[in-house]
């Protein structure tokens, strides 16, 4: 790591605003889920803010970003608008997609937000193909592919990286590490430090706290300063905690805990990066309890306008699927 | 016989495999937890050396399955979502299902992979795929896709007990769906469909998901008087032609209920087999009730709009039995 | 017209793509030396930058070209052998296919991929597939298989410019037999089976590299009085069922010749639609010349006696004409 | 590496006797398939042998072999019958596999050579499980997975390695590294240095002269001694190189050259492991051209009588095929 930057006291309050954003969009999407309002699962990434927020604040919407089935915070970070996200997980016409995709899938392919996915490690040949057409564009914008530690283990991370790597891609490599892989403890599906599969290639490579928005804010400052300089990829492995279940239904699958209640409490009072940074804030004196509370209601309020929107939408015509299907046109 | 829910069935299959042959074993994602309740509690029974979570590495687990299955193990592999097939389909449609002919018959793959399939859930399109086709097309792997707890338990004990590959598709969602299942030990044959009722008027052939569904139209055209023969495929790979046949020659009209998205769907196949070979007993087109060629919307009403249902299969007979 | 071989049509077709658009990029394993000859010489016109060898890495050449084509390109992926369809599964059935309608329509997909097909040549069971059921059951993905050179010229020019994947299959082998080509630009439209023969006492429905065969076995046919309508399928999906179904009426016995294994096949597909959409003019079983399910031995001759050949066709028609 | 046993005066003679036996299979294959004598195409080892016989000169019977599509060599090594290679190869019934394999699929099960492959890297998830098999048997067995430089470019690579660091499989991995990955020169398509892909994992590696039997006797007494004395897996990269075309109907597919003649010359006349070897036994005064003439005369003559015994094959019966692809038995 080569660039010392540090986000000024605007920029950390934007990370902060983000972040509380997207944590009460999940706060709210976990009641929802609760309520039966959202027709699917979710997965949320409460506690994990930090690194949707510190990578994208280096992004612009001509940059791409790739995401995985834990991808609202990725969503919203990139600047996707949170009333089209929860119009699209209540399966409303008004929805980012349309109500086609829902949780898993959200996407706004016109602020480079190109994909959210299903299939554990899909988002990384995607993003290969992305980061190919902006080596063709040639107008310094770049591609990120967030991925968890789970999906590492898919061997399209291995191809990915030795494309990247062969032909200087603008790629840059999160790699998430919640901990968990499904119900799984990491060290038991996932050998040795994730990254380092990442330096073979060539790939150069940062593990930061990533429940420190500012300590991602920072690899981010050298990452895009790496990439954009058509140095060719780089990997960061941000160490987070799933604080949340895998998905909402967890609880009614899953009988013998994988992880203490401690463990979980411990980490919320810990290492919240919400907290940590207000925390740190405070500590520095560069804010004061009015501004903190200023961003907290705007974030609550974004959510609340959103939940509205996405409440008054209406679900798509029953019959729209096919339409949706081709483009049936040429060039 | 006593009633038990479908995952138990299921569950209660392994159990009594894994108890008989210490060969057989059990990996994949989470098979401790168990996402679906179908492998959970094996590990407390037969420990970690016989149960194995394994990492999120499709294309290893298919293909890892022909090697431990050639060294004398009985191998299950659950893939948890049906279309993590297509994720790993190399390991089945290049290596498994061509193995056997490509040594000269030196081994035998006793392999049986689990996968849950279908829509209805507001899963959206990576997580509803009913991908028969997919496995049924490539030769080599019999592929069984049972409708009620009984046959789920009967057909994964043959599947684990069969020296070939077997895919053994169960009903996403249907876990608690509880059905009576005999007493003691016993199998039900791959390769042979069922004939779960008998009529004159016309013919219903559904298969694992869509039985329900189907049985329910017999039902229903019962009332008015419409006498359905109701064929449960049960194996869609071998495809059990004599039954099949018969049971559209009785009745001379056909409708084939089939969640598979329809083109080269498990429905087409049938409906191909009895356009050959049982045509001059066919009185009416057969008919088709399958999923469009589209993708699963995630807005509940779209998806179901696609899906196969009584009232579908409905129309169709009324078509064909006015004819 | 200019007599052209199978092989020069497919490189004249992407040459002639490529110096229209230049949003047209080209990649694959050893596109540059062209083991088909098909992309020999791209890379001396076009430059590394639009022609670009790649690892072999199946499972992200396939998923790549949704991230290149989303973004504004026109992708050709070269996969060598269509066995390989199966090795990058995940990217053609769960993404490609797929995020289009997850997105709500946000993007297109021009994807083309071209992948070489078919048995007959001892490559045995890995490179000897004709998978076109994988592909024609995903749904969100076109078919297409071209016969001649002038339709492979036709077909791959339309699917480049098609905003959505489209699946070029070119059978194997046949890279130097020679065909008419038309002078100039031409399409041949994505969707449209062609009438290559009519006749009124027999339908015979080929395609791509089925129809040589299906055309001699029409030769033959003639010869003892028997008039045969030929159908060029030349897209599997969408499939024309218009076409298919007034050239099935026209005669009402129907021979489909496909070199798919037949379950799920393309042929049974054919057979499933005309025996709905068709049936109140067919006065004969509808039958099928595919290969048998069974994995493509290396022994020339027993692998030869799978496949679809003339007198195969013949028997069949004459079980029905007779009939 | 810790073992630093070299191959004693009589194992190098049956390195050499191995060497020799796959180079005249081998010259004999290339001249078949000139003469159309094979149906199917052959992908020829030649300059290549030193890695399958130093690798397989350290495993017995009850230890597995997964290989590639260039794997007569390796079948040979691994005590493979070569009358049943060229019966195979010829396409007929007395083939190690019926003649249903063909050259793409040689396997003789009961030695331990659980199948070359026509997928590239196909042989990796195989190895796996057998290697798992390994493990679950608990007999001191192992198995071995040779593949190719390009190989490694499948994610499956990653995966495997995966696999098997968590597992602790008794699985060795070996790159035959000849320079070329079809018609591209590893380089073009290769990113870093092959081995150090497994290193992330915490598998040992070793990097060899792969045209030195010596040098890979001596890594894979290295690396057998360490996989059987229950410390996991090892990767073995030996470097070498393609003498002959990809496959033998190269000739007729590529038109500008990839390698240049002088380089093919160079490394034919310079690198010749059979010549290497020759050398320096006659070198350390260790054989005389007596002895030397025994092996090569032997060699020669099992391939003659291998040839034979091929030509006299009857093809199988056209309609076989059905009867292979099911056992059709159960437990
Ligand atoms: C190909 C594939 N295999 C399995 C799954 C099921 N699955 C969904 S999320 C998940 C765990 C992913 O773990 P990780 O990548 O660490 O992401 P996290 O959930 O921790 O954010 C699994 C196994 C899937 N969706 N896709
Ligand atoms: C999945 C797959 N992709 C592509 C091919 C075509 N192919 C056959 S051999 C080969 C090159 C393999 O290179 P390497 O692994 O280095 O082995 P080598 O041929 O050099 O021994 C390729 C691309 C194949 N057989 N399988
Ligand atoms: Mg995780
Ligand atoms: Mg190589």
């Amino acid at each position: 790591m080569t660039a010392n930057l540090s986000p000024d006291v605007s920029q950390c309050l934007e990370l902060l605003q983000t972040m509380q954003v997207i944590r009460y969009a999940e706060e709210q999407l976990a009641a929802d889920f609760a309520a039966g309002k959202t027709p699917g699962g979710v997965h949320l990434s409460i506690g994990q803010e930090a690194v949707a927020a510190g990578v994208c604040a280096h992004l612009s919407e001509n940059d791409q970003l790739a995401s995985n089935h834990r991808g609202h915070g990725h969503f919203i970070a990139k600047g996707g608008d949170p009333k089209q996200l929860f119009a699209e997980i209540y399966g409303m016409s008004e929805g980012i997609c349309g109500g086609m995709g829902g949780s898993m899938h959200v996407a706004d392919y016109s602020k480079g937000i190109i994909g959210a996915n299903g299939i554990v490690g899909a988002g990384l040949p995607i993003s290969t193909g992305a980061a190919l057409a902006d080596l063709l564009d040639d107008d310094g914008s770049m591609t990120v592919v967030i991925f968890g530690d789970g999906a590492s283990n898919q061997g399209v991370l291995q191809e990915s990286l030795n494309f990247a790597a062969l032909w200087k891609l603008p790629l840059l490599y999160v790699c998430e590490h919640n901990g968990f892989c499904q119900f799984s403890p990491a060290e038991t599906v996932t050998a040795g430090t994730i990254s380092d599969r990442a330096k073979p290639f060539g790939i150069p490579v940062e593990v930061v706290d990533g429940n420190d928005v500012r300590a991602v804010w920072q690899a981010m400052a050298w990452a895009t300063d790496h990439i954009r300089s058509g140095k060719g990829p780089a990997f960061i492995e941000a160490k987070t905690y799933r604080i949340n279940n895998h998905f909402e239904r967890e609880h009614l699958v899953v009988q013998t805990p994988y992880r203490t209640e401690e463990e979980i409490e411990t980490m919320r009072r810990e290492r919240d990066p919400i907290k940590l940074l207000q925390k740190w804030l405070k500590e520095e004196n560069l804010v004061d309890d009015e501004e903190l509370g200023a961003i907290d209601e705007k974030a609550s309020s974004i959510i609340k306008e959103a939940v509205a929107f996405g409440e008054a939408g209406t679900p798509p015509p029953e019959d729209i699927g096919e339409s949706y299907m081709f483009a049936g046109t040429h060039s | 016989m006593a009633r038990t829910r479908f995952i138990q069935a299921i569950n209660d299959a392994l159990r009594e495999e894994m108890e008989r042959d210490e060969k057989v074993i059990l990996f994949g994602e989470d098979v401790e937890a168990s996402i679906f309740g179908d492998t959970r509690g094996l590990i407390d029974i037969f420990g970690s050396r016989r149960v194995r979570n394994t990492p999120i590495s499709e294309n290893t687990l298919t293909g890892m399955t022909v090697g431990t299955a050639a060294s004398g193990y009985r191998v299950v592999l659950h893939l948890m979502f049906a279309n993590f097939v297509y994720t790993g389909m190399d390991g089945i449609a290049n290596q498994m299902a061509r193995a056997r002919l490509m040594s000269g018959g030196q081994i035998d793959l006793p392999i049986t992979i689990i996968a849950s399939y279908g829509g209805g859930r507001a899963n959206a399109a990576q997580h509803s795929d009913t991908p028969f086709s997919a496995v049924m097309n490539v030769g080599g792997v019999h592929v069984v896709a049972p409708s009620n707890p009984a046959d789920a338990k009967g057909l994964l004990k043959s599947a684990i007990r069969s020296n070939d590959p077997v895919i053994f598709f169960e009903p996403g969602g249907r876990g608690g769906e509880q059905g009576e299942v005999p007493d003691g030990e016993y199998l039900t044959p791959i390769g042979k469909a069922a004939v779960v009722r008998e009529g004159t008027d016309l013919t219903l052939i559904g298969m694992g998901s869509t039985m329900r569904m189907t049985l329910e139209a017999a039902d229903k055209l019962a009332e008015s008087g419409i006498e359905c023969e109701v064929v449960d495929v049960r194996t869609m790979a071998p495809l059990d032609e004599d039954t099949l046949c018969k049971a559209a020659e009785r009745t001379g009209r056909v409708v084939i209920v089939d969640e598979s998205r329809d083109r080269c769907s498990a429905a087409s196949q049938i409906s191909a087999i009895l356009a050959d070979k049982a045509f001059e007993h066919l009185k009416a087109p057969i008919k088709r009730v399958t999923t469009p060629n589209v993708s699963f919307p995630y807005a509940p009403a779209s998806e179901k709009y696609l899906l196969p249902n009584t009232d579908k299969i409905l129309a169709a007979a009324t078509e064909i039995v006015r004819n």
